[in-house]
């Protein structure tokens, strides 16, 4: 197993943890970890592009700038949806998103 | 080996050390105070004999002032970290809820 | 096996199983916790494949912003002990399988790519002498792809528009931390404020030609901010609600003014004349880490709302 | 070109400095991009194909921007929904004294998002895309928070948290392009995805994002909540533009950069589900007893008529000849579906927009008689509704009828089932409204209407009008269209 | 001696796992703090291992975010408890 092959799987592990976790979990606060989790795999995959074995060349930038702005956009989303969430939470005292129904 | 390299290797093997003594306590030691005892030692110690030992590699001024300025203000971080803990663990009489 | 290798082990092992506490630890607050590590985490592994500039943001957004975000959310949104509840849609053993397909062909196809292809990495460092710096990343996000870094620094503008749109009318957006702080607290802060400005100075500069950038700098000065902010001192407070706006939105209008300037001098839009180009970029760069300063730690005082549900609530 | 995006972004930052004086900014920007828009429009009938590289770095290196035909209607597209909203927006906050201060908040929010999604258009480039689709979402979901009371925080969070999710998948889909080709320019990339894993996976993950965010049954959960809860001007924003500009992304996408990993089987699974959600969003838009919750689940039906396109254009492209005998034709119906949906769709909801602030209440049975009151509100309903059921002579009408064609002549019959299926549905729910509109007022409404002014009811009129005239001038935009068609049909 | 700076700080990333115990552990909130803490240091110290044993011109810089950072998420937790972060 390469370097490039361990990251890979960490990669895809981190992936299926944060889908699932996405899927099962009912509470926002670890909905929102759960996605970030999710763009953690998506951002090492990206990176690990870049990576390059051998010494000689250094790391392919242009991917490792596409993460940067990968980073930014997810903190932007996570901690205005945080927002949102902590002002249904004082609002209506939920921590969860209603079920069924139009609310 | 030369006895710069000598010392790194000394120094780096006694902050294992103090970190493994620092991870042990926390998992080990059996109420909140303790375990603050346990990690401070790690942190400033620990640290800083990673940060001596690198030292004697630094190969220009920059790269060893880095290595000192961090250790102080890990030094800094800890030192109000490990008040503001013991404080409010103090006041909330170590209760398990939050 | 070499010990770079058992090394990279023991991170990506480290990353995988703090991802998995985070979300499914049985109390909300320790995964929270545990989330920040992996943030700390996620950054060792950003210089392991030789990205610092992005360990570097990693590390100040999370250890800084999101961690201190993430938080105070805990607080308010409860710390219950009860095990959390889930959706049960599927029986146990066909989520399982699922989760085990949906991870093996990540890894299945993750495994299948080599690294890198085309000649993208050669082009970007042949036409560097033209770009006026010599950081390939910082290259790439404000001159090859400079656009894209405008539309960027809007997505955080819109995040920033839309928390203030979220206030109720006469609430401020900046709310304010009453406790007494120990004077050893506020002593640190007062030694770490001039400390982040002169890093997040030093992270602008040296963008150019090392690792940092306008985001670093710009999350460095807001993890300052919000530390300020936690000891009651929030600085958001200080600027007139007007003072607020302009610089929350000087990043995203300077970049675009920039990249006018470049058409007035005979180029395409955001087209630097070599020239020009690093100051021009400096220029940018500088308005680029004071809005997102500004917006960083606007999304973290804002995130209190007022009638919050559990005040006093939780001790 | 480039003004078109640049104009309402700049005029975001002055708006958001001088918020006074928004309204007027907004306007003035709202005509002058729209002049843009003809502009290009005629530049690319008279030219063809126009390019413009950013930072004077072409592709791969730089972000190309690229505006054919399909990319300059679309211009066209969010010009003519943005101008009469806007005006709407104005009339409406200059009235009720009590928004004035979600007014200063709707400017900006809604300039950015123009510039956002003709970012999107005229983007020629995935990773430029992505970051174009995360300005317009994060700026919708900020929209929707806009409306009242704690159903629209929810549903601006539930919209966020899918707009997420489908933003970390795409993410990284590009990723995969990248990995495989080594570029994210799309020319560049159309030719060169070979059949291996990763051009797969990049298929899928980016065609999941997408459907997220074109809410696509059965991912269309956030939408209805969104959509309803938002206010009347946002609404007809997010549910003509917002979506239509993932759809567009889709269709884009799939008949340059995927068309060499398109399977058949897929195209039919994805006209499966746009079928699916004709006869399930209808059946649901049937049983609302809430006139905006209704228009919204008429969105979810009407997005599935532009997936019908998927499977009829990959079937084309696999058999010789049957690009000019139904590609095209299906190709064409399903872009000028995406135009006259989203013009009847925003007329839709100002006129319902303009109904429930008169009379209070957005339930159905709460408007009888309504005609008589507000008749240019009702007629404007009554002209977009024509269109969304597909009655000659309007563009939905045109847009169903290429459709329809085109289903027959590829053999591919049963998607005209879906059709006419949605056709009928779509009558039932408009004339439940229209029915209860027309009847005698019932003495139960003793309440005043309050009042609304001109701008705001002719704003709606003008949008259904646009999408009536649309199928009477048809040659026009279909010659517009046929500039640089992105697939070559064999 | 790369080779050596590699290997003590792959204990540390060992250490770092086994003491994710204490924060799942708790029992109360503070004992899970004091254990983020120390990861705050022990990764720093990882970092600082790895900028010597790779060379690489910016790790150290990260070192240096993150120690000026690190005590932001204590001080978060103390004072949202204590606090409340009122409202003005």
């Amino acid at each position: 197993m390469t370097t490039f092959g361990i990251y890979a799987v960490g990669a895809a592990l981190l992936l299926t943890i944060g889908i699932r976790g996405a899927l099962r979990r009912k509470h926002l606060l670890r909905r929102i970890l759960a996605l970030n989790i999710i763009g953690g795999g998506a951002f090492l995959f990206l990176v690990l592009l870049g990576y390059r074995e051998s010494g000689e060349a250094g790391p392919d930038p242009v991917p490792q700038a596409l993460v940067l702005t990968g980073i930014v956009v997810a903190v932007s989303i996570s901690s205005f949806a945080i927002v949102i969430a902590r002002r249904l939470n004082a609002r209506t005292g939920r921590t969860e998103l209603p079920e069924e129904g139009l609310d | 080996m030369s006895p710069r390299d000598l010392a790194t290797v000394l120094l780096l093997l006694l902050a294992a050390f103090f970190f493994v003594a620092g991870v042990l306590g926390i998992v080990r030691f059996p109420d909140t105070l303790t375990r603050l005892h346990a990690v401070t030692k790690a942190d400033n110690v620990g640290l800083g004999l990673v940060v001596f030992a690198l030292l004697f590699q630094a190969d220009s001024f920059l790269a060893g002032a880095k290595l000192v300025l961090i250790w102080i203000l890990v030094l800094i971080a800890s030192a109000t970290s490990c008040y503001l803990i013991a404080g409010a663990s103090l006041l909330d009489g170590d209760e398990e809820s939050g | 096996m070499t010990l770079e290798m058992l090394f990279d082990m023991a991170l990506v092992g480290a990353v995988v199983v703090a991802a998995a506490y985070a979300i499914n630890a049985p109390v909300l607050i320790a995964g929270v916790f545990v989330y920040i590590v992996f943030g700390v985490l996620l950054s060792l592994v950003w210089v392991r494949l030789g990205a610092p500039d992005l360990a570097i943001a990693e590390a100040a957004i999370g250890a800084g912003i999101t961690g201190a975000i993430v938080l105070d959310a805990a607080r308010q949104m409860g710390m219950e002990r009860r095990r959390n509840p889930r959706l049960r849609r599927w029986p146990g053993w066909l989520s399982w399988a699922a989760t085990a397909a949906v991870g093996v062909i990540f890894a299945g196809v993750f495994l299948t790519v080599s690294e890198g292809r085309g000649d993208l990495p050669q082009r970007v460092q042949a036409e560097l002498p033209r770009v006026g710096v010599e950081n390939e990343v910082t290259a790439v996000l404000l001159s090859y792809r400079g656009y894209d870094t405008w539309f960027e620094v809007g997505v955080l503008l819109v995040a920033a528009l839309g928390v203030l749109a979220l206030r109720a009318p006469g609430e401020s957006p900046a709310r304010r931390f009453r406790w007494d702080p120990p004077a050893v607290a506020d002593g640190a802060a007062d030694m770490l404020v001039p400390g982040g400005i002169l890093m997040a100075g030093y992270l602008l500069w040296q963008g150019s030609r090392g690792p940092g950038g306008a985001f670093q700098a710009g999350a460095v000065l807001a993890a300052i901010a919000v530390l300020l902010t936690l000891l009651g001192r929030p600085p958001i407070a200080r600027v007139s609600d007007r003072a607020r706006d302009a610089l929350l939105v000087v990043g995203f209008a300077d970049f675009l003014l920039v990249g006018l300037v470049a058409v007035t001098l005979g180029g395409a839009l955001f087209e630097y004349p070599p020239a020009w180009a690093a100051p021009m970029i400096l220029v940018i760069e500088s308005a680029v880490a004071v809005s997102v300063a500004v917006t960083l730690s606007l999304l973290f005082a804002a995130g209190g709302a007022a009638g919050d549900a559990s005040e006093g609530g939780v001790p | 070109m480039v003004a078109a995006i640049l104009l309402p972004m700049g005029a975001a930052c002055v708006a958001i400095l001088v918020r006074g004086y928004a309204a007027r900014i907004a306007l003035v920007t709202a005509l002058l991009t729209a002049a843009v828009s003809v502009v290009t429009a005629i530049a690319v009938v008279r030219n063809g194909p126009l390019e413009y590289a950013m930072g004077g770095w072409r592709a791969p290196l730089g972000i190309t921007l690229r505006v054919d035909g399909l990319s300059s209607l679309m211009l066209l597209l969010s010009a003519s929904v943005a101008v009469p909203v806007f005006v709407y927006a104005a009339a409406h906050y200059a009235r009720a004294r009590s928004d004035e201060r979600q007014g200063a908040d709707f400017w900006p929010l809604a300039l950015l998002l123009w510039g956002g999604l003709n970012g999107v258009f005229l983007s020629g480039d995935v990773f430029n895309q992505y970051v174009a689709v995360e300005l317009t979402s994060l700026a919708a979901v900020a929209l929707v928070t806009l409306g009242e009371g704690d159903a629209a925080l929810s549903a601006a969070l539930r919209y966020l948290l899918s707009t997420f999710a489908a933003s970390m998948f795409y993410l990284l889909g590009v990723g995969h392009l990248y990995a495989v080709a080594g570029t994210l320019d799309i020319p560049s990339l159309a030719g060169t995805l070979e059949a291996e894993a990763a051009s797969y996976s990049a298929a899928a993950l980016i065609t999941v994002a997408l459907l997220f965010k074109s809410a696509l049954f059965p991912l269309h959960f956030w939408l209805p909540r969104a959509h309803s809860a938002a206010p009347s001007q946002v609404s007809a924003l997010l549910s003509s533009l917002v979506v239509t500009s993932a759809a567009y992304l889709f269709l884009r996408l799939w008949t340059t950069v995927f068309v060499s990993v398109a399977v058949p089987v897929v195209g039919q699974i994805i006209g499966g589900l746009g079928a699916c959600a004709i006869v399930w969003g209808s059946l649901q838009a049937l049983r609302q007893q809430r006139l905006k919750v209704m228009i919204a689940y008429s969105t979810v039906a009407q997005m599935g008529y532009l997936f019908l396109v998927v499977p009829l254009v990959t079937s084309a492209l696999s058999t010789p000849g049957g690009g000019a005998l139904w590609g095209e034709t299906a190709w064409s119906g399903g872009v000028y579906h995406a135009i006259a949906h989203a013009l009847a769709k925003a007329a839709l909801f100002l006129s319902a927009g303009v109904i429930v602030g008169a009379i209070g209440t957005d339930k159905i049975v709460g408007i009888s008689g309504i005609a008589r009151q507000l008749p240019v509100a009702t007629y404007a309903f009554g002209i977009a509704s024509m269109s969304l059921i597909g009655l000659p002579p309007s563009g939905g009408f045109v847009a169903k009828w290429m459709l329809l064609t085109a289903a027959f002549k590829s053999g591919q019959w049963w998607w005209a089932i879906a059709i006419a299926a949605g056709g009928l549905l779509t009558a039932g729910y408009v004339f439940l409204v229209l029915g209860q509109g027309l009847s005698q007022a019932s003495s139960d409404r003793d309440v005043e209407l309050k009042s609304t002014s001109k701008a705001i009811e002719y704003s709606a009129f003008a949008l259904a009008v646009a999408a009536l005239a649309l199928g009477v001038r048809v040659a026009e935009p279909l010659a517009l269209l046929r500039v640089g068609l992105p697939i070559e049909m064999p | 001696m790369s080779q050596l700076f590699l290997g003590v700080a792959l204990l540390l990333v060992l250490l770092l796992v086994g003491g994710l115990a204490r924060v799942l552990q708790g029992p109360t909130p503070h004992d899970r703090l004091l254990a983020a803490q120390l990861f705050g240091t022990t990764a720093i110290a990882i970092l600082l291992l790895l900028a010597e044993s790779s060379g690489a011109a910016g790790v150290l810089d990260v070192a240096l975010v993150l120690s000026l950072l690190a005590m932001v998420s204590v001080v978060a937790f103390i004072s949202c408890s204590r606090g409340r972060g009122a409202p003005e």
